[in-house]
């Protein structure tokens, strides 16, 4: 396949692993943050750890657009089902992350809501033309990526005057999760001073380009590489991010030059800033409230907003006790400091989203590495 | 996260619509958040629609520097000039 | 047996589940019609069958495909062939079969003819007969066209001795062909998620190459077809169950490329997509390319590929060498396969 | 084999059928916890059975009851009987039963383990395992409930030859027992024609009988059991097949006063509602007392009857002498059973 | 069971039998019609023709309400269901008679019709009151007996103010039929001459008493007997018909005392006075168009009235070609005289409505008695 | 037509409605139709409405004429009086 069997090639690996080899200074440590699941994904599925000298470091981040969700928002679009009745359209992600009490979408489908998976917002646009008589939601999740698609399916449906679609809105953005981070103490005060640099999401930047992670290096003082999603990717932006540590430069790079620019795509943008706007502050699971980190649909397309179109229960939303997801989700813990990890939690039994998304550090872990795991855990 | 993957667009159609192969598997797709897109260029499909187009030059120039990663300095900052990004501070 | 072709326009009833004529007149004139053999000619619910001596072997399998016909194969082809391969698998040479069909109030006869022809022609190609079968209607809304129901039964030859227990450490692990072709093939025709383009499902009868195989290394250790869950639950409950550890090597298990991209396409593993027409072969290394041999000469085995070997430990894991030269586990799939977008 | 109680708050989902862990749990909790053996212990897909020598027969049945439960057993325990009696009906001595279960998205739990252990019983009683089984899993809407597909293979002795070439006029048709008690009791539990009263179904295994049956009069020319269509079903298709006639007397065959008021209420005729423990055995007419006597020995047995007897013509029609005395054709049921007002 | 089993007894039935035969002049021709469907089945289901001499004959009469219902208004019934989406409540009876097409309402139901089966209007109900957002509709067919359950109905949903139930009335009255069928000209003018007597509907007497029978013989000279449905009831009514035509007597006798009284129910009658009226006239498959022979929902209840709730469609209803119904319920032909009896017509495809009704008189034949009547039919 | 069958009443019921016994069977019926039904009667059941009490003495009367159906001439044309009937014209 073009453009990615080139990226996962062996003998490059190896080249790229020498090189790493080479340039990574054995007297220090390299903690390097990749924001994205995506990256976490590619790390443990690829092994790039086995490839990498144990002085380099991975530090998992919040970008999971299924783990940062918090359960109230879940138990909403549950009600939004199970009450008003509607027809939920949801990816795949969303069905089995655990809400309150650990009820997930597909548990609620199980017991006769009607939720419908569906690949794109193309296919929810299709439900609600095939369903005149019922109301169609689409739960509307992801970063700066999946939002053009969820603006682009309002933007349809005002066009056409389909009336009974209307998005459940929790799309977030990258950048103030990512300040959040390295901002506000009482997050974590050594966690900012402990990160070397950033693996920065290559998706999101196709859309918003590299220029908004400027900040990062500006303000933070911390490198960044705009790194793809192929492992040979990750390795390059690893060896990208060494060579700016050992170097003492602090730039924001760009690995992924195949897609990303820096100014991304201007069409996206313009779209998705006609139909959304800035909610003064999100919850995300382990961040807690965050400043300007989500959208909205604006008030002229208000006909397709689900938040104002049915009322929305006041909840008693609990995440799972015990669960550390929000430490991991902030970098500060990994998941084999949770003590249910691999007993009480694990993908068939999720305690939190860390651990149902596939994108979740604790799923990787659990999948890709999990001897590992449950023998450093054995051991402390 | 946001799984995407490079396709091949093969066809326009109506209404912002496109047929493209991924890997050789014909799918029907969006374009509306691409302008000119024409039959032959790769675009980069994310949940049924297409986000950027992907470069065939960068590509290559990607997989030439990985080859010779171990000579690499003097090219990294020539990348980060050609595309004009490097903006960094420091 | 050469009936009058009947009257195909109509659609299934409660009527046709209700134990009188009209069901006879269902069963004689789609099921008879296509399944017709000497043994179902007895007319018994309960059918009998000349084992000779030796070991037998019986299986089941319910089968709930959706969509019913699919490229490559449809419900009835694959209800046969799914059962003769788990009658294979066991290293038995399958007898016979038994079909028990829940059709759903309004399918359409027409379709269930064909699925009829379909079973019928697959058991003529395998020389493995339908012995017996029974039919139930239920209303609409409590059934998704037809399930089909097939049990088998078979016959253990001498010397074979097929299961985990007779795992090692340092066997080998063949596998027969190339993975995900099947739960592509279903995957692709689901509504939202349809490609423009044609993967065939690999569903195929394995029994005649295992007999080969069988024949040529009656000492195989363990044979299995990896259908529901894929290659990783196969090798995982293997493993479980022998107490020992396996080795892959990623570059080594066969992908079609255009499986590849459609898993790709759809954030899926090959490894836990299902198949239904390859198998797994765990053997002494030194009788691998025996194996490897006999496989290659049938067309079901053609592709077929040395992917790892039995390890000592850890014990009930699955590991493997990715792509790019790393390790990871290779798990069991959690859950139901689901397309997604992260 | 003592495993710790599972958790059973829960329902079934979709990833209880993916094939995975969740599956595998699924059945080790439920259904390896009931119906352990050591043949379900093999863990195969595909069970080895030693079968000694001799013919086999093989049979399947789908059962979509509805009420899953009812008074007398439930679609579990009728899974079971129906099947072990279709062996037996074979003259067979029933080795081994198959279990496929299509369980629909939702369903508690807690009902599937009390199935399973409803089958397990039955299975003890019966002295008979579940060799082998399948588990699927349709989405809500697409079921209705479970379905459970049993297969069954058994050992017909030597000198017995049971099928309706047999049939010659003259032979004495006889009846175990009361009949219709099982369509009554699904019946009295259906939405809308609920009755107070408790009739149980009759659903019962008849292999033990049969073994004493065949054991007495090994020329037994035929045995059925009335089941769905009931005993005017079975009987029709036994005078066609054999091409010839029968004659019963409506006064010899037993029913339950409670089944035949409900029959009164609900306009249908005990002939044509289903069994599920009850045998038609058609045999020599000097057979016919020995025969009586071996079945009134058995609890199943108890109300065993003379009910008719083999004619020569009208050839496949079956006739009655009235309770008044008059005549009538005894004919199959036509399409569904349904309550009348008329 | 009481009431019942003394009434099925054999040896009483020889007694009756023996004193048929006396009575019976065998100079001569009994020809009797049975007016109800329920005296037709209890004949053959107990061979009561080999108890009576040949001489003896039953002639069946149109008084089977599946029967005679004419193909419009079972397509009507269809229509509701599929069209308007109504749940369609039907007594088991109705549910395989073809309509237009040889379409019933169990092929509707098939190809996704919502129709159930009730056994009783308190069902009906029952399900209006658990589907309120759904229109329920009752397919109300029956003679006189089976008019009071859909009048009692009607009142309750009106009591209780069950706003979505409603009843399609096709309640059909007996005498009138009776009268069509002896008076009517056109009909047959040879079949009045021809019938000795009738036995009367003893379930249509229980309501209306025997008093509306009075006609009968009073008007057109023939001797009635309302009689039982049990097969002793049938002969010794026989036995009462056949001492009357010897003694040249013309009376309405009451075999079934035990239950009809002149008067009737009259707490009956008056409900269905209060809610249902006469029509001017209804068709009668067989009969043709009937005058005052069925009834509507008056007025005051149109809010119950399927007909008036729901806008039924014209249509091309059409009986199925060459089916001798139509003869068969005046009693004029017998199914042997129908060329389709046993061949292209049997319970399993009825092409007519006396094949499907189990108190139709084709069924009859083909289920009891069908070898003496194939015999016939290859004999002529 | 018109199946119906001889109810035993059991017990009576708020709403018009009672407990009967069908030859041993227990349903509910409805009894509006018919006035002042006591635990005890009969009453001929159709489609789960109560369409008229059965009386014992008359069923015991009918099988006796059955019995002597032989002999019975005298005892019809009594039986028709007795019950207000057989107003025929003749
Ligand atoms: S292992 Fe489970 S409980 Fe622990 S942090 Fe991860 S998701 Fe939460
Ligand atoms: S046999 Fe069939 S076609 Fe002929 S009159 Fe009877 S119902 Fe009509
Ligand atoms: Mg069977
Ligand atoms: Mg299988
Ligand atoms: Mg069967
Ligand atoms: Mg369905
Ligand atoms: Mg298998
Ligand atoms: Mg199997
Ligand atoms: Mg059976
Ligand atoms: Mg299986
Ligand atoms: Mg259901
Ligand atoms: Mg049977």
């Amino acid at each position: 396949m073009k453009y990615v069997d080139e990226f996962r090639d062996r003998d490059l690996a190896r080249t790229l692993a020498a090189a790493i080899a080479v340039a990574a200074d054995p007297a220090r440590d390299y903690n390097f943050m990749e924001f994205c699941g995506g990256h976490t994904h590619a790390i443990f599925r690829y092994g790039v750890h086995d490839l990498v000298p144990a002085n380099v470091r991975f530090v998992h981040g919040p970008g999971c657009p299924v783990c940062i969700l918090p359960a109230r928002r879940l138990d909403d679009a549950i009600e939004l089902a199970e009450r008003h009745g509607v027809i939920l359209c949801s990816y795949g992600d969303m069905l089995r992350v655990p809400g309150t009490g650990r009820r997930s979408l597909l548990k609620a489908k199980a017991d006769g809501a009607d939720i419908r998976m569906v690949y794109s917002t193309l296919d929810a646009l299709d439900i609600a033309r095939a369903n005149p008589g019922r109301e169609v939601v689409f739960l509307g999740i992801g970063f700066e990526t999946t939002t053009p698609p969820s603006a682009a399916a309002i933007a349809q449906a005002q066009a056409e005057g389909i009336a009974n679609f209307s998005v459940f809105c929790n799309h977030v953005l990258t950048p103030p999760a990512i300040r959040h981070i390295l901002e506000v103490p009482e997050i974590d005060p050594a966690q900012a001073a402990r990160l070397d640099g950033f693996l920065g999401p290559s998706h999101v930047s196709a859309v918003i380009g590299s220029r908004p992670y400027e900040f990062l290096a500006a303000r933070y003082a911390k490198p960044v590489v705009i790194a793809g999603f192929e492992p040979l990717d990750v390795m390059q932006s690893v060896l990208m991010l060494i060579r700016q540590v050992n170097e003492g430069r602090v730039e924001v790079e760009n690995q992924y030059t195949r897609v990303v620019t820096r100014d991304g795509n201007r069409k996206a943008q313009d779209l998705v800033a006609r139909i959304f706007e800035l909610r003064p502050s999100f919850e995300w699971r382990g961040l807690g409230s965050v400043p300007d980190s989500a959208l909205a649909i604006r008030a002229d397309y208000a006909a397709f907003d689900a938040e104002k179109r049915f009322a929305l229960s006041e909840k008693q939303s609990r995440e799972t006790k015990s669960c550390e997801c929000p430490a991991i989700l902030r970098g500060v813990k990994k998941p084999k400091d949770c003590k249910l990890f691999g007993k009480a939690c694990t993908p068939e039994t999720p305690m939190g989203a860390c651990m149902v998304s596939s994108e979740g550090a604790c799923a990787a872990y659990w999948t890709y590495r999990r001897l590992e795991t449950l023998a450093e855990m054995a051991a402390e | 996260m946001c799984l995407a993957i490079p396709a091949l667009v093969t066809e326009l159609h109506d209404g912002a619509m496109a047929s493209v192969s991924v890997g050789g598997i014909a799918k029907q797709i969006s374009v509306a958040l691409l302008d000119a897109v024409a039959v032959g260029d790769y675009v980069l499909l994310h949940v049924g629609y297409a986000l950027h187009r992907v470069s065939e030059e960068e590509a290559r120039r990607t997989l030439a520097m990985m080859a010779e990663a171990g000579l690499l300095q003097a090219e990294v900052a020539e990348m980060a000039q050609t595309t004009g990004l490097a903006g960094g501070a420091s | 047996m050469t009936l009058p072709a009947p009257d195909l326009s109509g659609s299934i009833d409660m009527s046709h589940g209700g134990g009188g004529r009209a069901m006879a007149r269902l069963i004689r004139d789609i099921f008879l019609r296509h399944l017709a053999n000497p043994l179902l000619d007895q007319g018994h619910d309960a059918t009998r069958i000349d084992a000779g001596s030796g070991r037998i072997a019986v299986t089941t399998d319910a089968h709930v495909i959706s969509p019913l016909f699919f490229p490559g194969g449809d419900i009835g082809s694959l209800a046969v062939h799914g059962t003769l391969n788990d009658l294979a698998m066991a290293g038995a040479r399958p007898l016979a079969l038994t079909a028990a069909f829940i059709i759903e109030e309004g399918f359409p006869l027409a379709d269930l003819d064909r699925i009829a022809a379909s079973m019928g022609r697959a058991c003529r190609e395998a020389g493995v007969p339908v012995a017996t079968g029974d039919t139930k209607v239920v209303e609409r809304g409590k059934g998704d066209g037809v399930f089909i129901t097939t049990s088998g039964v078979g016959v253990v030859p001498e010397g074979v001795d097929i299961g985990p227990r007779r795992l090692r450490a340092g066997q080998a692990i063949l596998l027969s062909g190339p993975i995900g072709d099947h739960g592509i093939a279903i995957l692709s025709k689901r509504q939202g998620l349809e490609f423009g383009t044609e993967i065939r499902s690999d569903s195929a009868a394995l029994h005649r190459m295992v007999a080969d195989m069988v024949a040529a290394v009656p000492g195989i250790a363990v044979l299995r077809d990896p259908t529901r869950g894929g290659l990783s639950a196969t090798l995982n409950e293997l493993a479980g169950a022998a107490g020992l550890g396996m080795q892959l090597d990623e570059r080594a298990i066969p992908v079609r490329p255009e499986v590849a991209s459609a898993c790709e396409l759809l954030g899926l593993d090959p490894l836990n997509v299902a198949n239904e027409g390859k198998l797994v072969c765990i053997c002494e290394g030194e009788d691998a390319e025996t194996l490897l041999a006999v496989m290659r000469a049938h067309v079901e085995g053609r592709d077929a590929a040395r992917i790892g070997h039995v390890t000592v430990g850890p014990a009930g894991f699955v590991c493997m060498t990715t792509a790019i030269g790393g390790q990871r586990v290779v798990d069991w799939l959690s859950g139901e396969q689901l397309p997604r977008i992260c």
